[in-house]
């Protein structure tokens, strides 16, 4: 059995040739920065990546949101709320080691005390806490009861680490350090290709949570199957249980 | 083979039909049909792991239900367990004492709660046999036997509609069991339902007025004393 | 009203018996501030950040009285029962929250005490008026965030460490805040008063935020538990 | 020897079924880290106090480790049979510090590497050396005190908040020595590397102390628990 | 009152004299004298909170003596209680199982620590009637008759020379109570001393050699089947 349908064969197809296109025009069309040089390239995996994890977060809470409310398909959209947390995960990890390598080539550390990491750090770990609560192995919809709250309260933390800049410093009087807006000035071409980055990944996200949806849903469909397969040997048990007596 | 489940009814206290409870993969309960009227007095009976303790459970909204459908006392158990839980009292395996509460204390707070008064408080302590030194232990201190009479009491100044008993005679003496048998003959006879398990022969008296047998998750004797 | 009172009088008998707070997290909230003293090494420092360190000392003792609050509950599945007993899951949820907060706040004050002593922080004037706004402010939000994780981790095989996973990034704003705002009240000379105020202000929306998601999370999460 | 070893994996199995410090207090020892940087605020400050923060995280991780440890052995009162199994208490004391101290090296590397890349600690030469005799020494130690208290607590009503309370102040020396020697191995300006062999060895005698201790006061300690 | 606790001698499993054991300030056992020989088969009895567990754990060498002298297989009780541990299997009212083992791995953890092959725990879960499937699961979500199984499993695989069993019938079914019924037997006849407590009249099939009654925390009764 596979995960694939055509729509995700598109999706991975686009996905590939946006990428190719981002790597491509990053690396050669895009010109160096005037202050940062050739790193200011990881720009356009960084900003891309903290984008589609902030999506996919809200996508987690949206979908917990549903799984919340909806009496029914609760498990469906519990499946999809994982498979967008684990991406996101993934993303945000990409986030940090972006990040912190361009830290490295620029500021010539991995890590500042600036609010906007911690704030990504925090958003980070908040999520490997929701992924953990997932792994207990519990009834099913126990679980997506539980990591549906823990996703709806997580989500407040994206405005957190996007306003973090104005709301932590604006109280010190100090201008901060690292200015990770300001510095950055961006012509026509290098903003096109950031927002190609955002597409490719966008459309690398949807086709990941699609299969990693699909694969859990399959696991469960097999739960089910291998359930049924339970049933009947546990009532044949019961029913020579019965003629024993 | 006397089955007599098909009575059912606005009157049922319990109602089930092809109950399947999954516990991490393994049906538990394997497709239970079961009605048990108001004021019916049931002992649940099986051999160890056949799912006594599960069904018990599920008819106190403290287990999911993986298919099929359930009521209890008319409400549906799959949607409703927070209302359920209102309903019935349960005294499961656990007793659900506070340990560094006294004995009294704690049957005092249940009662708080469901707004009972002290009278009843000491009404059920004394008839279940916590004399006064007992009632002013703390509950973690107290023997099985002692816990176990302690949240027996607190399930009867609890007062609810339906009765959940798993396995209430162990740890108790005989003179704390002839009390329970009392006490749950007089919960029917006030309208309450009350079912319970057992792994003894002689638990509750000779005669139970009705005797529910699970074998592997599925009920396979259910046999009615012709009289009550 | 009656019942969330009677369970957090239920609680609060059970700390009075057993003085877990006062016996023991008092002292470990202590011990937590010398320990950083020691760990930094260095007075000016230490003076700088007596603020952050006596939040953080808090947040560590949070998740000790919460985990407290549920093992109690826990233990012989009290949990079960009780929610049987109430209307509406939500009055065990500020049963429990009304107690943790009271044993918070005491914890609160005698750490800002600790702080004057052992670190020679200063508080004077219109700082006194801030500082208790941000001690009920911040400990209000503490009962309530660590109640709510508290109930989600209920039950849960090794909960103890799974609850400070989850709760401390939440806590980290409340955290961010408190230290701000203190820091203002101690008179430091990076914040001012007025700053100092906005930060309780947002304490206390935190704490709104977190009071309604709990009555209305509770009863969910609460279901859920074996 | 064989006992010791069965004791210490039958420890080990567990942790990896449940995944207690991989899941959960790793993420939470490297959270402690980020709250230290947020409670201090101040880059050249945290840099200066990263040797501290980690043992600091290193100790808080390990009341998490012991406590899930003991509690594995009391909540089904395993360990009143357990102490009957084998010939000399003394052999589930160092089977359990075993698993501790396996537990707890992980931890510390992980740790470190996390103030390398979090706080910008440099470690260099003769350095790398000196830091893994320290882990090495200090996490012997970790384990040993950590397991001598886990028994006397065990058993005992509310442990979660009486074990640190007991453990830290035993632990302060061990928290100072081996912060020196690690602030050494970081190149710092105001210690020394040899002088961080120094303490060092004074984490090693320290080891050795509390784990004859340990051996000799198990049984009795053991005995005594209810 | 037959009683008969005068014969000491080098042969005693258990000689307890005067024995007061005080919990919490309240005298739990309050002066029990009492002999029993080695290969005897003891039933303990007793209303609830006359001080059955504290006996079995005094002997057990998990409580401290107040006052009198305890010696179990020859070694005092008061001075030596790691010695005593060793020698002595006790199944409390907690079975002692490690929730996030497998049923099997518990009992071969106690089968690795004690000596015991792998051939002799495969025979011990078989003769518990623990099943492939529940030897496979893990102990935290067994039902309670499979837990206590389980423990009686590690008991037998333990062969220690003084069985001290509380309440052993507590949840398990009949077939694995008079399975329980021939072990104790069997033990007794390998030269092992047993004692247990129990609450119900016909645990133990009919005719137990040697019944001791407590009453308030010292020793009612002590009757002898005239033969065995
Ligand atoms: C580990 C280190 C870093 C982390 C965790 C991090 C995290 C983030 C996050 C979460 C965002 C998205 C902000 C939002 O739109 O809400 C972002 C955006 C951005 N980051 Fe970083 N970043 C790091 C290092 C850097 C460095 C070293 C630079 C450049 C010198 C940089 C430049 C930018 C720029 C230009 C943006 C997009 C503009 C903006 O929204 O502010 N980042 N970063
Ligand atoms: N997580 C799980 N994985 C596998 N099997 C499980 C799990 N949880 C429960 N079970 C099984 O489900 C059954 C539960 O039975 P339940 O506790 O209802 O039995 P019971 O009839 O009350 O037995 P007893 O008389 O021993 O109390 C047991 O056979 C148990 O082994
Ligand atoms: N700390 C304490 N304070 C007061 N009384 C105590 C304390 N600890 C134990 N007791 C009393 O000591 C007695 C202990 O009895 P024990 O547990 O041995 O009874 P038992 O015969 O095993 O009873 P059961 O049949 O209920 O198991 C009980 O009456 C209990 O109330
Ligand atoms: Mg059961
Ligand atoms: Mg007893």
């Amino acid at each position: 059995m596979t995960t694939g349908t055509a729509a995700t064969r598109v999706l991975g197809v686009l996905a590939i040739i946006t990428t190719a296109w981002v790597v491509v025009s990053a690396f050669f069309l895009t010109p160096a920065d005037v202050v940062q040089g050739d790193s200011v390239r990881i720009m356009y995996a960084h900003v891309p990546t903290a984008w589609i994890a902030y999506l996919a977060f809200v996508t987690t809470a949206v979908a917990s949101g549903f799984s919340l409310v909806r009496k029914h398909r609760t498990l469906g959209f519990d499946r999809v709320a994982g498979a967008s947390a684990e991406v996101g995960v993934l993303f945000m990890a990409m986030t940090l080691i972006t990040g912190s390598l361009w830290g490295r080539i620029t500021w010539g550390t991995f890590w500042q005390w600036d609010p906007r990491l911690t704030t990504t750090l925090f958003l980070f770990v908040t999520y490997v806490g929701y992924l953990a609560i997932r792994r207990v192995d519990v009834d099913p919809v126990r679980r997506a009861r539980r990591s549906s709250v823990i996703a709806l309260l997580a989500v407040l933390e994206i405005p957190l680490v996007h306003f973090s800049v104005v709301l932590w410093r604006s109280l010190h009087q100090e201008a901060s350090v690292l200015n990770t807006d300001g510095d950055v000035r961006l012509d026509g071409l290098m903003l096109f290709t950031l927002f190609s980055g955002v597409v490719a990944f966008t459309l690398m996200f949807v086709w990941l949570v699609m299969h990693r949806q699909r694969l859990t849903a399959l696991s469960d469909l097999e739960r089910v199957v291998g359930l049924d397969a339970a049933i009947s040997a546990r009532r044949a048990e019961g029913v020579s249980g019965i003629h024993a007596t | 083979m006397a089955s007599d489940t098909a009575k059912a009814g606005s009157d049922a206290a319990i109602l089930l039909s092809g109950v399947v409870v999954a516990l991490g993969g393994f049906p538990a309960l394997a497709g239970v049909d079961l009605a048990v009227r108001s004021g019916e007095l049931v002992a649940l009976r099986g051999a160890n792991g056949t799912g006594k303790s599960t069904l018990l459970r599920l008819c106190a909204g403290l287990t999911p239900l993986t298919r099929g459908s359930a009521r209890v006392l008319g409400v549906d158990v799959a949607t409703q367990r927070d209302t359920v839980r209102s309903l019935v009292g349960l005294l499961g395996h656990d007793n659900g004492l506070y340990s560094d509460l006294t004995a009294r204390e704690n049957v005092q707070f249940v009662a708080h709660l469901v707004g009972a008064g002290t009278s009843d408080v000491d009404a059920a302590l004394d008839r279940l046999g916590v004399d006064a030194r007992v009632a002013a232990t703390r509950a973690g201190a107290l023997s099985a036997g002692q816990r176990r009479r302690t949240a027996l009491a607190s399930l009867v100044v609890r007062r609810a509609q339906l009765w959940l008993l798993d396995e209430p005679h162990a740890g108790l003496d005989s003179a704390a069991r002839s009390e329970l048998d009392g006490i749950l003959r007089e919960a029917t006879r006030s309208g309450a339902t009350v079912v319970y398990t057992t792994h003894e022969s002689d638990a509750l008296g000779a005669t139970v007025p009705r005797t529910i047998t699970l074998t592997s998750g599925v009920v396979a004797r259910d046999v009615m004393e012709h009289s009550r | 009203m009656n019942t969330v009172l009677a369970i957090a009088r239920k609680d609060l008998t059970i700390e009075w018996r057993t003085r877990t707070l006062l016996a023991r997290v008092v002292p470990f909230a202590l011990l937590v501030l010398v320990l950083f003293a020691v760990a930094l090494d260095s007075e000016p420092l230490i003076l700088r950040a007596a603020a952050g360190l006596v939040w953080l000392a808090m947040l560590f003792a949070t998740m000790l009285l919460v985990q407290r609050s549920f093992d109690l509950e826990t233990a012989d599945s009290a949990l079960d029962a009780l929610l049987g007993f109430v209307s509406s899951s939500s009055k065990v949820f500020f049963g429990k929250a009304l107690s943790l907060f009271v044993q918070l706040f005491s914890l609160a004050v005698v750490l800002v005490c600790a702080a004057v002593v052992l670190y020679g922080a200063r508080v004077e004037g219109g700082g006194v008026v801030l500082l208790v706004t941000v001690l009920l402010t911040a400990t209000v939000g503490l009962a309530l965030v660590g109640t709510l994780y508290g109930v989600v981790v209920a039950n849960m095989n090794g909960r103890d460490s799974l609850l400070p996973l989850l709760a401390l990034p939440v806590l980290a704003p409340l955290l961010i805040g408190a230290t701000r705002a203190t820091e203002a009240a101690f008179g430091s000379d990076t914040i001012d008063v007025s700053n100092g105020w906005a930060w309780a202000a947002l304490l206390a929306v935190y704490a709104v935020v977190f009071g309604s998601a709990g009555a209305a999370a509770f009863a969910p999460l609460a279901q859920g538990d074996s």
